[in-house]
């Protein structure tokens, strides 16, 4: 099997198994994978530490093609099956990789309690706003008139925002790339990575059979510098070709709005500064759309908090140190006895 | 020594009974759990063998003095082995209006009713239902009635302790069982012992409440009672020597599963979503964490399923509970496991259904469901326990099966197990056989699917063991390796693989044995789980009368034991009492072509020992 | 059975079943029972076109007190159930009544989905933190640290905020009471009738049993005018019991925070006037909580949107019109066919 | 009328055969389904008997040229009655190297494999995982190898309309299937009509296609063609005269509902969620909503099971589908509807499990599932089609059933015949009975669950109706009056009423006939569902042989027809295939103690008419 000599520089061919990859071609899962294990290879994570569990859908074919652990489970449930593989195996270092549909369809509210309980893992999002594995219907987070097999007229659900619910359900970690950023995606798996408690990734993934282009009016390069605005911790909410666009406090009220500096008394001064902890600055960022706004991408939550798996040890140790040895016999004759002599 | 000596005197006068059923029947307010808690504890000591039935309302907290919110605890205890909490009750104790009505018509012909009068105002016999006061009128003809104020007689005995009129009020339980213990020379000391020690911070409500029990108990020695009532002494049985505690099924299933996970050598994750009869082994292995155990509770039975079947994968053992409606949400997960064949031990404490059905209610109609109830060829092996005592050693085997197999296993009480408390003589920890699970750690040659010779189990891997990374999921595996495979010859060995490996299990279990009765004959009743303790009345009854019945009772419901087949075509009928519409019938039908007959309650009660008793007499002498 | 005869008045007893109520004595379901009975009243709405649904748990039983048609299902399921209700039967004027556990723990997928697809119908949420009718262990509203059966040690879980998550899954209408503000209550009622859409309101709920007093620190009446916050579309966010606090704009930021006009130069204009339809607002009302905030009670946020049903129904009509009659003979000879002659 | 001279001419030489196999392969882009759509249709035309087998790939789209991207189709033709897709191929049409190396074995010695040597190139050889080019060795020597650049050909035909190389290249499917027409004496005319109107707006795809079309055909008229590829002519077979079309499972079990919910006066509110196979019903039925269909895609398949349950309650019928794993979610909510009493149709296309399994493979496992698989006593009715039309009368049948007994009924297709088409003759609809649902609208009287006497059925009223506002719920309900009951006698009564319900479907359905033999003999094939046709022609081959071999296959799994028990008494032997481990078995078996034998394949594909002839020659022969 794969022996890892130490002082050698690692590949993203380390972290590559022997099964042949069976996306479609030109899928943009294809991307996703390598940028994980290129990232994976720049961090150096020991193989066998390293677990990925999927639900079902193209996406979550995912651990196949990777030469760590990888459990590839049933529809919905990762979420939950990593927490279980978490509180057996705390020292594992779990990455899950779920569909928009396996994560907010039939899953969402294992990925709502995953999030809520901040079990400590990465949770990858490929949102490419579709079932691809079921061949093309409506997903949750499809746009509202969306023309599928199911919905031959027109699909009539308002669509999830992912990083909207993620922040609703009480993630401390939310953040959001795309296949195509090979990049900008690295660096966001890392800080998801070295985030403790869930991280909680977004990544926009182009499905060239049933949903090709979905994202191409804020991904297509042309178009990138003044559709997207790439946030960054204590810098300010900068973008366009010019960088001279950016998001500032409209007065009076509660929101941010698209300023330009040097127009309308406009100074750099004026643009707000992204703080990663200000869960209502998040909140607003999650939510912005073309074509009023940019779509935000990086990190836009972080602000750390106990994970669970941790906690549930503590007690464990508590309870142990309490009540001294888990010696069989002292629980099985606990309470009442009584002896029925010979 | 005083009380000592006042039990010898009395004792003398004392009518001798080999058995008794009693059952205290108040509002749920009304302590009648902790009442019969005690009753249990004191004849334990006494040395009888005993068999109780809680029954609790299905409300929280119905309004006080309703029928629906009557609370009532059954013990049987005898100076035989006693199976059942019994069949006919020869005493009752009914608190208030409410419990009389609801329990005294399973009071015996001439049996005893001790009621408290004060209970039994105008506003509580309306609560009740009753048009007129029963103590004034000859519905209670045919049994022996004794009337007695024990509301205002505890009122006076707490008194000097200077509790408030509600807080007295709460003592009558206690002076109630003052009186019963004095009936049946119970000793007070243990009670007395269990009071100061639960109101240790508490010290005026602990000495009101042994006031009450004193007073209770005084009435009795020094009351003029009425000629019919008696007093009596049930000796003690004989009863294996050794040190004792009552179990309920809740505590053993839930110390088998330690006990069990103990012996593997494995820590024990367990996954629950609280539901009625199961929250309770949620509860009491909360309480276990010092003993590797860690409980999660999940948002919904589907994440309680997939987080046992994650923490198998991590290399601990993986454990879900619920009840039959949970448990067919679980369906697909069991699945899962049983497709990448990881340990998995899923406790299913049945209850009355469908759907909803009777929550509070005890059935046994979730077999189906455990042997065949999901998709594709799956099986697993059903295990199910007769009594509190046997879910420690069947939970036990549950852990056993599933780790030595790699598979899920079902272990199948009820509600009635559940709640049900019996005598225990306390195994020794120490001296059990262990069965230590050895994780697979050589890369040399490793293949996920590579299946042991013996057992056709796959090796265990716990993530985080170098060199040994690995993919397995849901889609069909190739044989071997593991990867995805659709290939058809691949498909019908590992069915066929996966069918084998369970199939082979009825060789690593005891051959089935008779539990009374000879290898052969006119008629067996073959049981399995909670109606153990009727049938087995009923057998040694038909059997003490001449007749040719034999019992079979079975633990492994799925695979069947190897002798099964052989030793049920030794008799000439076959009769299988369930409370179900005739689940385990099918299964032998099924699988041995034996003309069995179903005899089948569903009611949401156990079958009483004389329902059995008529069948099984009819079938042998017709 | 109860005919009603319109010229009379309508009273609580018109919408009253004959089944005992069996919650225990005590416990804040009685109230809410109360103020939705006498709600119906007020608004006399007709008894058979009024529906209850409900799951599993002690506040899911309300239906059987309604003399209405009711519902009372499966845990967790009713939201689904709800909405297959209302696709079969769009005039039905439908209640969901739910308790924590049921909307979500179990039911919490079901709850978002149903709240996205904007379904018509009232949803209550009965939230009295704790699973009543399974006997008292901790629910996901349950705050962190509380001793259950399952949680002897303390609960480890992050709690969901109903009314945040409701906001982050998309709802048009999110509004919160309590049991005990029988005059609040029924306005809150009547605005979530009005609203065309999925209504979602919070309704604080004693359980006297296993969680008793869990909102005295903000309910208790002494302390009440302090630590509530009744908003109102368009009046300023003044609370206190000399009606001189209020939330102002943190200067500079996207938050708000307490202010006390006539202090630091706060004056009345300083107050942020409550917009139902401002969703940030809305976001932030609804995390408020003391110490450092009063809690927000009443509609926090109501912008309407499309219903679900109502646009499926206009694909049906718009099919109908498109394809003509509904003739099966039309539809069995489809596409290509051939005869074969005799 | 060229070509009908043509045709006319060349007839004269054909060989005549009774019936032929086809299977058209290629990779999952070379348009081999649309291919063998059209072959089916001007065969049907020609008035063959026919039946198909389309087989996906597992992937979306795996690369291009790889094995496990390959897609076929097969047919199977003739002039007598065609039952199943044929066991061995005598024709391949394969037009890549992977489509050659994943479907020849299934070619018969001597039979015709035409390959598409222009795709044959040293990339395609290597992705396909040939070593050395099998055109070039002696591998293929047992067949007559017809090699034939049909992608030069094509790209020649097409080029007078401008197509770029890669629109062009897509044109040869059309090029192959002129070709396999002139082979069969089969007519364009319906071809050419079907590409004008799918590329009504895209003219110069359409006159390519149709170009290409020709240009095949041209080359088997023109060509010279060795000596071992001759002509054939299938006689028309003997059909029934009327009006057919060609109809897949899929479609037969859309329009089936959509007919049953018409002749039961209700509107139809079907709820999914997506999966393989099952998916195609919500996406035919989404798209025939002026027939008062209403389709929602629910969150999963329990909100979908719920939803549909609420519809149901709200006064429309409800329906469900998804395949095992989903219908292993839906076990709780269905126990719901079985509580409440209110009708719901749940279709499973079963697929190869456990667990996720083989998705695009076919399976006949969910069969204890349907019938066992709830928690509780869950009796509910189950339906199995045994081939694409027939599921429209069973669909028919289940609305009945579910809207006249007020229960859930369980519809059971599969993978196989969701996807297989056959002829069928076009029923009219106006003159099928009617079984109009009256909703319950009188108060004077009314209990929700007061039953109807014939049926047991319990009042259907639609929400809405005035003065009948009532509650139902999961929790048992009295029996009258619906309002929650723990009372014994009650549960048990209602446990009664429910399965005596259930039961008494039996008289309400036709009895057991005998497909193919006598009634009673040596020995009986039992099948249900997608085994229909290769049992039938076994039996048909081994009766023509002069065997004592009957055939009954069993629409109606539960509850069985009331006369099958005597039936199967009347035969010494009783066999079983299925595709499964023997499920049908155990009900069989447990039902009437019947001593079947089961014929268990479990590869993900049907059953090969040999495989069933060879087991039931040897029981009829020993
Ligand atoms: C219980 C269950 N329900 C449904 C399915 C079918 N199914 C498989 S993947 C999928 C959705 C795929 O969409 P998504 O999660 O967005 O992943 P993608 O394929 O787009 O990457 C569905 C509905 C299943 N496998 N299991
Ligand atoms: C499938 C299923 N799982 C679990 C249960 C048990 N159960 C009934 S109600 C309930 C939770 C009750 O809590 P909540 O929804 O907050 O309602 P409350 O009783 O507090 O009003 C649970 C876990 C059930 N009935 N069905
Ligand atoms: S269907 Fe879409 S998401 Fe799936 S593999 Fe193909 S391109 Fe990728
Ligand atoms: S347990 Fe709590 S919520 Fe349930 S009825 Fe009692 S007081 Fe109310
Ligand atoms: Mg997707
Ligand atoms: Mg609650």
């Amino acid at each position: 099997m794969n022996v890892v000599t130490p002082p050698q520089k690692l590949t993203a061919k380390d972290y590559t198994s022997d099964q042949e990859v069976r996306w479609c071609p030109g899928c943009g899962d294809y991307a996703i994978l390598k940028a994980v294990q290129r990232t994976l290879a720049e961090m150096a994570v020991p193989r066998h530490k390293t677990l990925f569990v999927s639900g079902i859908g193209c996406a979550a074919r995912f651990p196949y093609y990777m030469s760590t652990y990888g459990f590839h489970t049933i529809h919905g449930r990762a979420p939950a099956i990593a927490t279980g593989v978490k509180l057996a195996n705390p020292e594992l270092d779990i990455w899950v990789v779920s569909g928009d549909g396996d994560s907010l369809s039939i899953g969402g509210n294992h990925t709502l309690h995953m999030l809520r309980r901040n079990v400590d893992l990465q949770f990858l999002l490929f949102n490419n706003e579709i079932y691809g594995l079921t061949k093309g219907q409506y997903s949750p987070t499809s746009r509202k008139g969306t023309r599928s097999p199911s919905t031959p007229m027109g699909s009539l659900d308002n669509p999830v925002s992912a990083a909207s619910f993620a922040l609703g359900a009480g993630a401390r970690f939310v953040a959001r790339s795309a296949d195509i950023l090979q990049k900008h995606l690295p660096g966001v798996l890392k800080r998801a990575h070295a985030h403790k408690g869930a991280s909680f990734v977004e990544i926009m993934q182009n499905c060239i059979v049933y949903n090709d282009g979905a994202f191409k009016h804020f991904l297509d390069k042309p178009l990138a510098a003044d559709t997207q605005l790439h946030v960054e911790h204590g810098a300010p909410l900068i973008f366009g070709k010019e960088q001279n666009r950016g998001l500032r406090l409209k007065p009076g009220s509660l929101s941010l709005e698209v300023a330009t500096i040097g127009e309308n008394g406009v100074s750099a001064d004026d643009i707000f500064i992204h703080d990663e902890t200000d869960r209502n600055l998040a909140t607003q960022l999650a939510a912005m759309q073309p074509p009023d706004f940019p779509v935000a991408m990086g990190v836009l939550y972080c602000d750390p908090a106990a994970s669970y798996v941790d906690q549930v040890y503590a007690q464990v140790d508590e309870a142990k140190k309490k009540n001294g040895s888990s010696d069989l016999n002292a629980l099985l004759n606990r309470g009442h006895t009584w002896t029925v002599e010979r | 020594m005083a009380e000592v000596a006042a039990l010898e005197r009395i004792d003398r006068e004392r009518q001798e009974l080999n058995s008794a059923v009693v059952r205290f029947a108040g509002d749920s307010g009304d302590g009648m759990q902790l009442t019969g808690g005690q009753f249990t504890l004191a004849t334990a000591l006494a040395g009888n063998s005993l068999a109780t039935f809680p029954d609790f309302p299905a409300e929280i907290r119905a309004p006080v003095g309703t029928t629906f919110g009557v609370s009532a605890f059954q013990i049987n205890f005898g100076a035989r082995t006693i199976m059942t909490s019994g069949d006919e009750l020869d005493m009752l104790v009914a608190m208030n209006p409410a419990a009389l009505k609801t329990n005294v018509a399973d009071l015996k012909a001439g049996g005893v009713v001790i009621v408290d009068s004060g209970a039994f105002s105008e506003k509580n016999l309306r609560k009740a239902g009753y048009d007129e006061d029963p103590l004034d009128n000859d519905s209670l003809d045919k049994y022996r009635v004794l009337r007695i104020d024990m509301s205002r007689l505890t009122l006076e005995a707490v008194k000097p302790h200077g509790l408030s009129q509600k807080d007295g009020l709460r003592c009558k339980n206690l002076w109630a069982l003052g009186l019963v213990y004095w009936m049946y020379g119970r000793r007070r000391q243990a009670t007395v012992d269990w009071l100061s020690e639960k109101f240790a911070t508490k010290t005026d409500i602990a000495e009101a409440n042994i006031a009450a029990l004193n007073a209770g108990h005084s009435f009795g020695e020094t009351a003029e009672m009425p000629a019919e009532v008696k007093t009596y002494r049930v000796p003690a049985a004989d009863i294996q020597p050794g040190t004792y505690r009552t179990l309920t099924g809740a505590e053993g299933t839930a110390w088998g599963l330690v006990t069990g996970c103990h012996l593997a050598g494995l820590p024990a994750v367990f996954c629950s979503y609280p539901i009625t009869p199961a929250s309770s082994l949620l509860h009491i292995l909360a309480g276990l964490k010092q003993y590797n155990v860690v409980t999660f509770q999940a948002e919904d039975e589907i994440a309680a399923a997939a987080a046992a079947i994650g923490a198998s994968y991590g290399g601990a053992m993986g454990i879900t509970s619920s009840s039959g409606p949970g448990v067919a949400l679980k369906g697909e997960a069991i699945g899962l496991a049983i497709a990448v064949e990881l340990p998995l031990v899923v406790v299913n404490a049945q209850r009355a259904g469908p759907s909803t059905g009777m929550p509070t209610k005890t059935e046994q109609s979730d077999l189906y469901q455990a042997v065949y109830g999901r998709n594709a060829d799956s099986p697993m092996p059903v295990l199910a326990p007769r009594a509190p005592g046997d879910c420690y050693e069947t939970a036990i085997e549950a852990v056993r099966i599933a780790s030595r197999y790699m598979t899920p296993v079902m272990l199948l009480t009820d509600g009635y197990i559940a709640n049900a408390s019996e005598p225990w003589l306390i195994p020794d920890a120490t001296e059990m056989p262990r069965f230590d699970v050895t994780f697979h750690e050589e890369p040399e040659g490793f293949q996920p699917f590579r299946r042991a010779e013996d057992t056709l189990a796959r090796p265990w891997v716990k993530p985080g063991t170098p060199d040994l990374e690995h993919r397995i999921g849901g889609i069909e595996r190739s044989d071997g390796s593991g990867n995805i495979s659709y290939d058809a010859d691949n498909h019908q060995r590992m069915t066929d693989l996966r069918a084998a490996k369970i199939n082979g299990i009825a060789n690593d279990i005891p051959e089935q044995a008779v539990d009374q009765g000879e290898a052969s004959g006119k008629l067996v009743i073959v049981g399995w789980g909670s109606t153990y303790g009727p049938i087995s009345r009923a057998v040694a009854n038909l059997r003490t009368e001449g007749l040719d019945v034999a019992h079979i009772h079975i633990r492994h419901i799925w695979p069947l034991p190897r002798n099964l087949q052989t030793l049920l075509s030794q008799y000439e009928q076959v009769l299988v009492p369930e409370m179900n519409k005739g689940q385990l019938l099918t299964v032998l039908r099924a699988e041995y072509l034996v003309d069995a007959k179903g005899l089948n309650k569903v009611t949401g009660k156990p079958f009483r020992i004389a329902e059995i008793e008529t069948v099984a007499r009819d079938l042998v002498e017709s």
